[in-house]
């Protein structure tokens, strides 16, 4: 059975599902107070959501455009640094800059706009430098870009992961310490005061990213990921694309970056190391590699999983369950064993390459029961499959140390060594890159 | 079909959760339960030292595991989060704090992490009571963040004077790249040394290295009088090898972080002389002492995160006296709402504390103006009392 | 002379550390030379074999250690490939990097489990850490050690490759997957010999390494790993020789770097050199050039 | 001879990897509206000689004159000044490269041995790469979907479907590229390059694997294709039924030289080319 809607239901289910998420977390965050545990939810929904926009960023790079980049944390960093340095407030200097004499830069922008145009002033003054961070970036990732991208996917990922180490020192040299205050924090900045506000900037760019990918350069960009030989026979410029997509995925990296130092209230250079692109990295494969939702979604259960639900092995007492070999650390093991599964026995993670759709998700829905109801069925016929497969696999085996025997034995009995390979008469040369 | 299970199982995990987290979070708030919030790394750079702040803190609550507030008499119970010493994961742990309804919260062991926290706390206005971090920022713009430890200004000044005093003219200072609490702490020693009318030379060691040949042969080669180095323990064990390896020469000079058992223990049998500022002088208390010691003993656990020895750290002792602390705090306040508890912190005096009596200014710092100093025997293996060091 | 006499120290330690870094970096130009795959999880064994050499010298005599970390090693390394490469061996590149990337985190998360964070002292391996004076430096032995066991060990390793069948296998395979396997040439066998080799060597490594270091924690192995695969690919991946090469170099600059005071920078100069070597050479030093089927 | 324009020219190309040969002193001409056929055994360069054409490779000496233009030139340099086992060497001075994308442009299309299709993407959207390069708006423009992308886009719809009418696979346009019949993939590739507007189309054996019905098919939809879109066609191919049907002219190789060249009768009765395929008597 199918389900189909036209566009209009489409598009008016879609609006008021986005509004009612919208004014649930507006108003949750004001109204859940701070010592219920819903609040929770509340920040899982705000750390995901920043961390979705950065998964879908990179998704556009790696699943979109074939590119293996590992520089998400430094472009965030810069992100983080940007948007921080530019808006603390001016009688906070300093106290945040206290080892540099208050820094260089000794105004924020926020304070000056906000002066001017009152609280438009405020958010556009949050906008600037948001936007700013971005393209400041954006620009960064292309001079990176020129040298890095006519790399092949390996080196690319190593290379990238390079600069973003090099960018890491760079922020915390002590010389720089007048704008970015070296080693130490930054913070007192301004940062939004509702959760909504993430969620909110970070939708508007996923979506601008799926637009992207929905254009004639995202068809691009995905020839490109599908065969790169190929897309530059159909005369599309590879370098040029990589490019586009490489600073465009960077802006909104950057974008994220900006978010993230809103969220954390303060900002340090210490923790956009390689190990938050791997994280970021396998968000990415938890969704599904070449799908936005499944970034999403995979954003939203990774930060659940990590900083909320598995919290409880840590503390020795989950679901109900207490043991003592649940302490401190037990908490990242289960949840590496759970990568591991999913990277080796779901590569394509949850959503595969495909998007939410209302119609695929009322169909799934609608087949739901009759899919649950013929579940016994067919878990029998697959598992009654596999024991053949088994029983087969267990003969060829008999059969090979047979075979095997008797060719020992034949040796034995001093037989020609000799059996002529079989001729073929054309040879498959695969493609080592496995294209 | 793997798909649709897949799909079932995860949200079967999701609705679990959901229940488990919202039911257990209600339930447990009511009754005669409190709770303590310990916000302290396990894991991460400072994890061995976190650990030993905790051990302070549980060892309190096993010794004294109620408290009578009002009329009532509540159980203590302690709601325990790594923040992992990275800055990015302190948000969220201490959000996991606050979201179970504690009363107060105890740490964390670095500065940067509690600076990181800060705001959180302050949004849900709940009182916290730094243990052992000593950057200024802490407490600075933070109506909610007390502490029972020195500053390090403070500090720095007090190791700058007890090296000018002991005839060292030039210092090589080393401090970890992106860590504020080292070079923080370098920062106020360097200020004060150069008033003094001494010379530094300064180095900063990036994340993750283990190589301190270098480090040790620059000192060398620069010609100083002292090493001065209050890093991590991870990275002190390093340098205290690396210096027995080319035979240093000077004296190494640390603040209250190499305090620890894993300095005595990767000092023992060398050729090294370190000195250290601290909190806590052990044989100040020995009941306390011979308490923990014996708690050691009887719990495989806690000696594991002790490092595996008996020996006691500075941080275990300022742990306990935190605890001890916000018990006060919930008895001055008469509730265990967090609001009534940071009421009444700011006029609280708690005595007999292991560490010496706690008073707070009105930043919310203790006021001390002693450190201790003391020496590692490197026959023994143990910390020798040198002497009580002002900043005067 | 007073120029070699302070400049010495950083040389040796540069020496020493970039022998260490050679023994890592022979397992990473070996298996990109086979399987083309950076294997991110190296690292980590390296720290691991580290780790259970603690475990181990509390309760065994040391030369047993020694046998049973570098069995270890061994076998965890190999199990990886089973486990965590080998079924996605025809899946894309991607995918598997992606599994080295997870193995990796699981290995330094379970790490983290078993240690509970902390700094793991390394045991004192008897005349290893004794101090001797060479010139005007003061060093532990293990940096004089360090550079001649790494020189035995890659020359038998040449030799290994250059004269024996599996080494004419290896070469083979590594110059075209697909054909040797149609050759009749044992693709897995040959895969396994790999991490068999590149395991012992990084456990022996981790040995010299943590001998001179001594401190051990579940990301010890990340910088190190890193490093080494540097150094691979300066030396031009696939190439014993070039990483051997690759690896002193990196060793000895980052010494020098520390030396002349750079000390913010001294990680960051690796990927410097590796980001230049990539523009200017980027099949690196002794790297044969790839020719793209279409 | 011919009088009809010279649309394509390889003059003295030679391709050298290493110490191996791959193509030597290869000289090729193609006619305005000509099919040419390029045989030879396997490994005799026929593929590497599309590769120079097309910029994926780039010959070590020679010429090649798209339309009259020399787009690309070679001669040996550096290393392979010393090792060049070709002919010619010194006759060539320039240096003139030229990226595949931009080969592409100038209007040579071409299709792969092993079909290499969009495998992530549909028949349509396969077709609409294709014509990617033909659009003028700026990526800005395409993400927000201004009226010049909309009506790009639309009018790029509406010629990929027209030419997937044409090519028979107007039905399948919704489905995935690779799950279709093998036949039909050889289609959708020469489709995908038509789209991109060619003069020149290099066809790498378009009927490999193909029954004796099929490429009989294929046969007719070659030739309908060239004049449909008034196309000048380069094929490599091993059927010699197709070859010696459809070609006007064809080239043999054999182990990277040149053996022949003529028309489909005088190749047929080619000594060298009989022993060239069958092994000559020792």
């Amino acid at each position: 059975m199918e389900v189909r809607l036209n566009k209009k239901t489409k598009s008016v289910l879609s609006a008021v599902c986005i509004a009612l998420f919208l004014i649930f977390v507006y108003f949750g965050d004001i109204m859940i107070s701070p010592g219920s545990s819903w609040k929770m939810l509340i920040t899982v929904i705000e750390k995901g959501s920043i961390y979705a926009l950065v998964a879908a960023s990179m998704n556009l790079l790696n699943g979109f455009t074939g590119l293996f980049s590992l520089g998400q944390a430094g472009f965030m960093l810069i992100g983080a640094y940007t948007y921080a340095i530019f808006t603390i407030p001016a009688d906070s200097h300093d106290k945040v800059y206290q080892y540099f004499d208050g820094g260089l830069i000794k105004w924020s922008i926020v304070e000056i706009l906000e002066g001017k145009m009152g609280v438009l002033g405020h958010y556009l003054g949050m906008f600037i430098p948001m936007i700013g961070a971005g393209l400041l970036v954006a620009v960064i990732a292309f001079l990176i870009g020129i040298p890095v991208l006519r790399l092949k996917s390996d080196y690319l990922a190593i290379a990238t992961l390079g600069f973003a180490e090099i960018l890491r020192a760079f922020f915390q040299w002590n010389t720089l310490g007048p704008v970015t205050n070296g080693s130490n924090v930054l913070r007192k900045y301004t940062t939004y005061n509702n959760a909504v506000f993430p969620v909110l900037v970070s939708g508007i760019c996923i979506a601008i990213i799926v637009l992207l990918i929905n254009s004639t350069y995202g068809r691009a960009f995905r020839s490109i990921r599908d065969d790169e030989i190929a897309a530059e026979a159909m005369g599309i410029n590879l370098f040029r694309h990589k490019q586009t997509s490489f600073i465009i995925s960077s802006f909104f990296a950057g974008i994220s970056g900006a978010l993230l130092a809103m969220f954390q209230t303060t900002i340090n250079a210490t923790p956009f190391n390689t190990v938050m692109t791997y994280e970021i990295l396998l968000i990415v494969v938890i969704g599904g590699i070449g799908s936005i939702t499944g970034s999403i979604i995979g954003a939203f259960l990774f930060t659940a999983a990590s900083e909320w639900w598995l919290r409880g092995l840590d503390a020795g007492r989950w679901l109900g369950i207490s043991a003592s070999f649940m302490r401190p650390g037990f908490r990242k093991v289960v949840f590496a064993v759970l990568i591991m599964l999913i990277v080796l026995f779901y590569s394509r993670g949850i959503m595969g390459d495909r998007e939410f759709s209302w119609d695929g998700f009322l169909t799934w829905c609608r087949n739901l029961p009759a899919n649950i109801k013929a579940w016994p069925e067919k878990h029998k016929a697959k598992s009654a499959a596999r024991k053949e497969a088994r029983a087969a696999k267990a003969a060829a085996k008999a059969k090979a140390k047979q075979a095997k025997a008797d060719s020992e034995a034949r040796k034995a009995s001093g037989e020609a060594l000799f059996t002529p390979l079989p001729v073929a008469d054309h040879v498959v040369v695969f493609d080592k890159e496995g294209k | 079909m793997k798909k649709f299970i897949a799909l079932t199982l995860s949200l079967l995990l999701v609705l679990t959760f959901c229940a488990g987290c919202g039911g257990g979070g209600g339930s447990s708030s009511g009754g005669d339960v409190i709770k303590i919030g310990v916000f302290e790394p396990a894991s991460g750079d400072n994890g061995a030292g976190g650990k030993q702040e905790t051990l302070g803190i549980q060892y309190a609550n096993k010794m004294q595991p109620t408290v009578t507030i009002g009329d009532k008499e509540y159980n203590v119970e302690l709601a325990i989060v790594d923040n992992e010493s990275d800055n990015s994961k302190a948000v969220t742990a201490a959000q996991n704090l606050v979201s179970q309804n504690v009363s107060i919260v105890l740490g964390s062991y670095g500065s940067g992490v509690s600076i990181a926290a800060a705001d959180v706390f302050a949004d849900a206005n709940v009182p916290a009571i730094g243990v052992t971090c000593t950057n200024p920022q802490v407490t600075a713009d933070c109506e909610q963040y007390f502490r029972i430890c020195f500053l390090d200004p403070f500090q720095g000044t007090v190791l700058a004077n007890y090296a000018y005093e002991n005839g060292m003219r030039k210092a090589y200072c080393l401090s970890k790249l992106g860590d504020d609490y080292s070079v923080g702490l370098v920062n106020y020693f360097v200020e004060a040394f150069k008033n003094l009318g001494g010379e530094v030379v300064e180095e900063q060691f990036p994340d993750k290295n283990s190589d301190f040949t270098s480090y040790v042969a620059n000192a060398k080669k620069a010609g100083c009088d002292v090493f001065f180095s209050p890093v991590s323990t991870e990275a002190a064990a390093l340098i205290i090898d690396q210096a027995e390896a080319q035979s240093l020469g000077m004296p190494i000079l640390a603040g209250d972080t190499w305090d620890s058992n894993v300095i005595t223990s990767a000092a023992k049998g060398k050729n090294v002389e370190i000195v250290v500022t601290t909190f806590y002088q052990e044989g100040g208390n020995p009941d306390f002492d011979e308490g923990i010691k014996a708690w050691f003993e009887e719990d495989a656990d806690a000696m594991t995160n002790n490092g595996g020895n008996t020996d006691l750290a500075a941080v275990t002792a300022m742990g306990y006296d935190a605890y001890f602390v916000a018990l006060e705090a919930l008895k001055a306040a008469g509730s265990t709402d967090p609001a009534d508890v940071l009421g009444a912190l700011p006029s609280l005096e708690v005595s007999g504390l292991v560490c010496g009596d706690v008073s707070f200014n009105e930043t919310g710092d203790a006021n001390k103006t002693e450190a201790f100093v003391k020496k590692c025997n490197t026959e023994t293996g143990a910390w020798e009392f040198l002497k009580k060091q002002s900043a005067e | 002379m007073g120029l070699i006499q302070t400049w010495l120290p950083y040389i040796l330690a540069g020496i020493a550390v970039g022998g260490q870094y050679a023994l890592i970096a022979i397992g990473y130009t070996m298996v990109y030379g086979i399987l083309r795959l950076i294997n991110f999880a190296h690292g980590d064994v390296f720290m691991w074999s580290g780790l259970i050499m603690v475990y181990l010298i509390t309760v065994l005599p040391l030369w047993l250690s020694i046998i049973l970390v570098i069995i270890f090693a061994v076998v965890l390394g190999t199990t990886i490939e089973k486990v965590a490469y080998r079924p996605l061996r025809s899946a894309p590149r991607m995918s598997i990097m992606i599994s080295a990337i997870g193995v990796s985190y699981l290995l330094q998360n379970f790490a983290l489990y078993i240690t509970g964070g902390l700094t793991k002292t390394y045991p004192a391996i008897g005349w290893l850490q004794k101090t001797v004076r060479i010139g005007s430096a003061t060093t532990k032995m293990v940096t004089i050690i360090t550079p001649v066991l790494t020189i035995v060990l890659v020359v038998l390793l040449v030799m290994l490759i250059k004269h024996t069948k599996i080494g004419m296998a290896m070469r083979a395979v590594s110059r075209d997957f697909e054909t040797s396997s149609l050759m009749g040439i044992d693709i897995n066998r040959v895969i396994t010999v790999t991490f068999v080799i590149g395991c012992a060597l990084a456990a022996i490594g981790s040995i010299l390494y943590f001998s001179n270091y001594t401190g051990i924690n579940p990301m010890s192995g990340a910088m190190p790993g890193l490093k080494a695969f540097v150094a691979a690919v300066f030396g031009g991946i696939g190439s014993v020789p070039g990483a051997v090469v690759g690896a002193f170099v990196i060793g000895i600059c980052e010494n020098l770097i520390k030396g002349a005071g750079w000390t913010t920078f001294s990680d960051a100069f690796t990927f410097v050199l590796l980001i230049v070597i990539l523009m200017v050479k980027p099949t690196g030093l002794f790297g044969e050039k790839d020719i793209d089927k279409v | 001879m011919d009088e009809r324009k010279t649309v394509l020219k390889l003059s003295d190309i030679t391709m050298q990897f290493g110490g191996v040969v791959a193509v030597d002193n290869l000289n090729l001409e193609v006619h305005k509206n000509e099919i040419v056929g390029l045989i030879g055994p396997n490994g005799a360069g026929k593929t590497t000689a599309f590769n120079c054409i097309t910029g994926v490779y780039e010959p070590t000496n020679g010429s090649i004159e798209i339309n009259g233009n020399v787009v690309i030139e070679n001669h040996p340099q550096g290393k392979m000044k010393d090792t060049y086992k070709g002919r010619n060497q010194g006759k060539y001075t320039n240096t003139l490269t030229m990226l595949p994308d931009k080969v592409t442009k100038l209007g040579v299309a071409r299709t792969f041995q092993n079909i290499r299709l969009f495998k992530g993407m549909t028949v349509l959207e396969n077709v609409m790469v294709a014509m990617h390069m033909n659009q003028s708006e700026s990526v800005f423009g395409a993400t927000f979907r201004s009226r010049k992308a909309r009506t790009e886009e639309h009018s790029m719809r509406e010629e990929a479907l027209k030419l997937l009418k044409k090519v028979d696979l107007y039905e399948n346009r919704d489905d995935l590229s690779t799950s279709l019949p093998y036949g039909k993939q050889r289609h959708l590739e020469i489709a995908r390059a038509l789209a991109t507007h060619p003069s020149i189309l290099l066809l790498d054996e378009p009927a490999a694997g193909m029954n004796p019905q099929e490429s009989d098919d294929l046969m007719n939809f070659i030739g309908r294709i060239r004049d449909e879109f008034d196309l000048s066609i380069l094929m490599i191919e091993h059927h010699m039924q197709v070859i010696m049907g459809i070609c006007e002219h064809i080239y043999v190789l054999n182990y990277g030289g040149q053996i022949a060249d003529g028309t489909p009768e005088e190749i047929q009765s080619n000594p060298a080319v009989i022993e060239a395929y069958l092994g000559g008597d020792e």
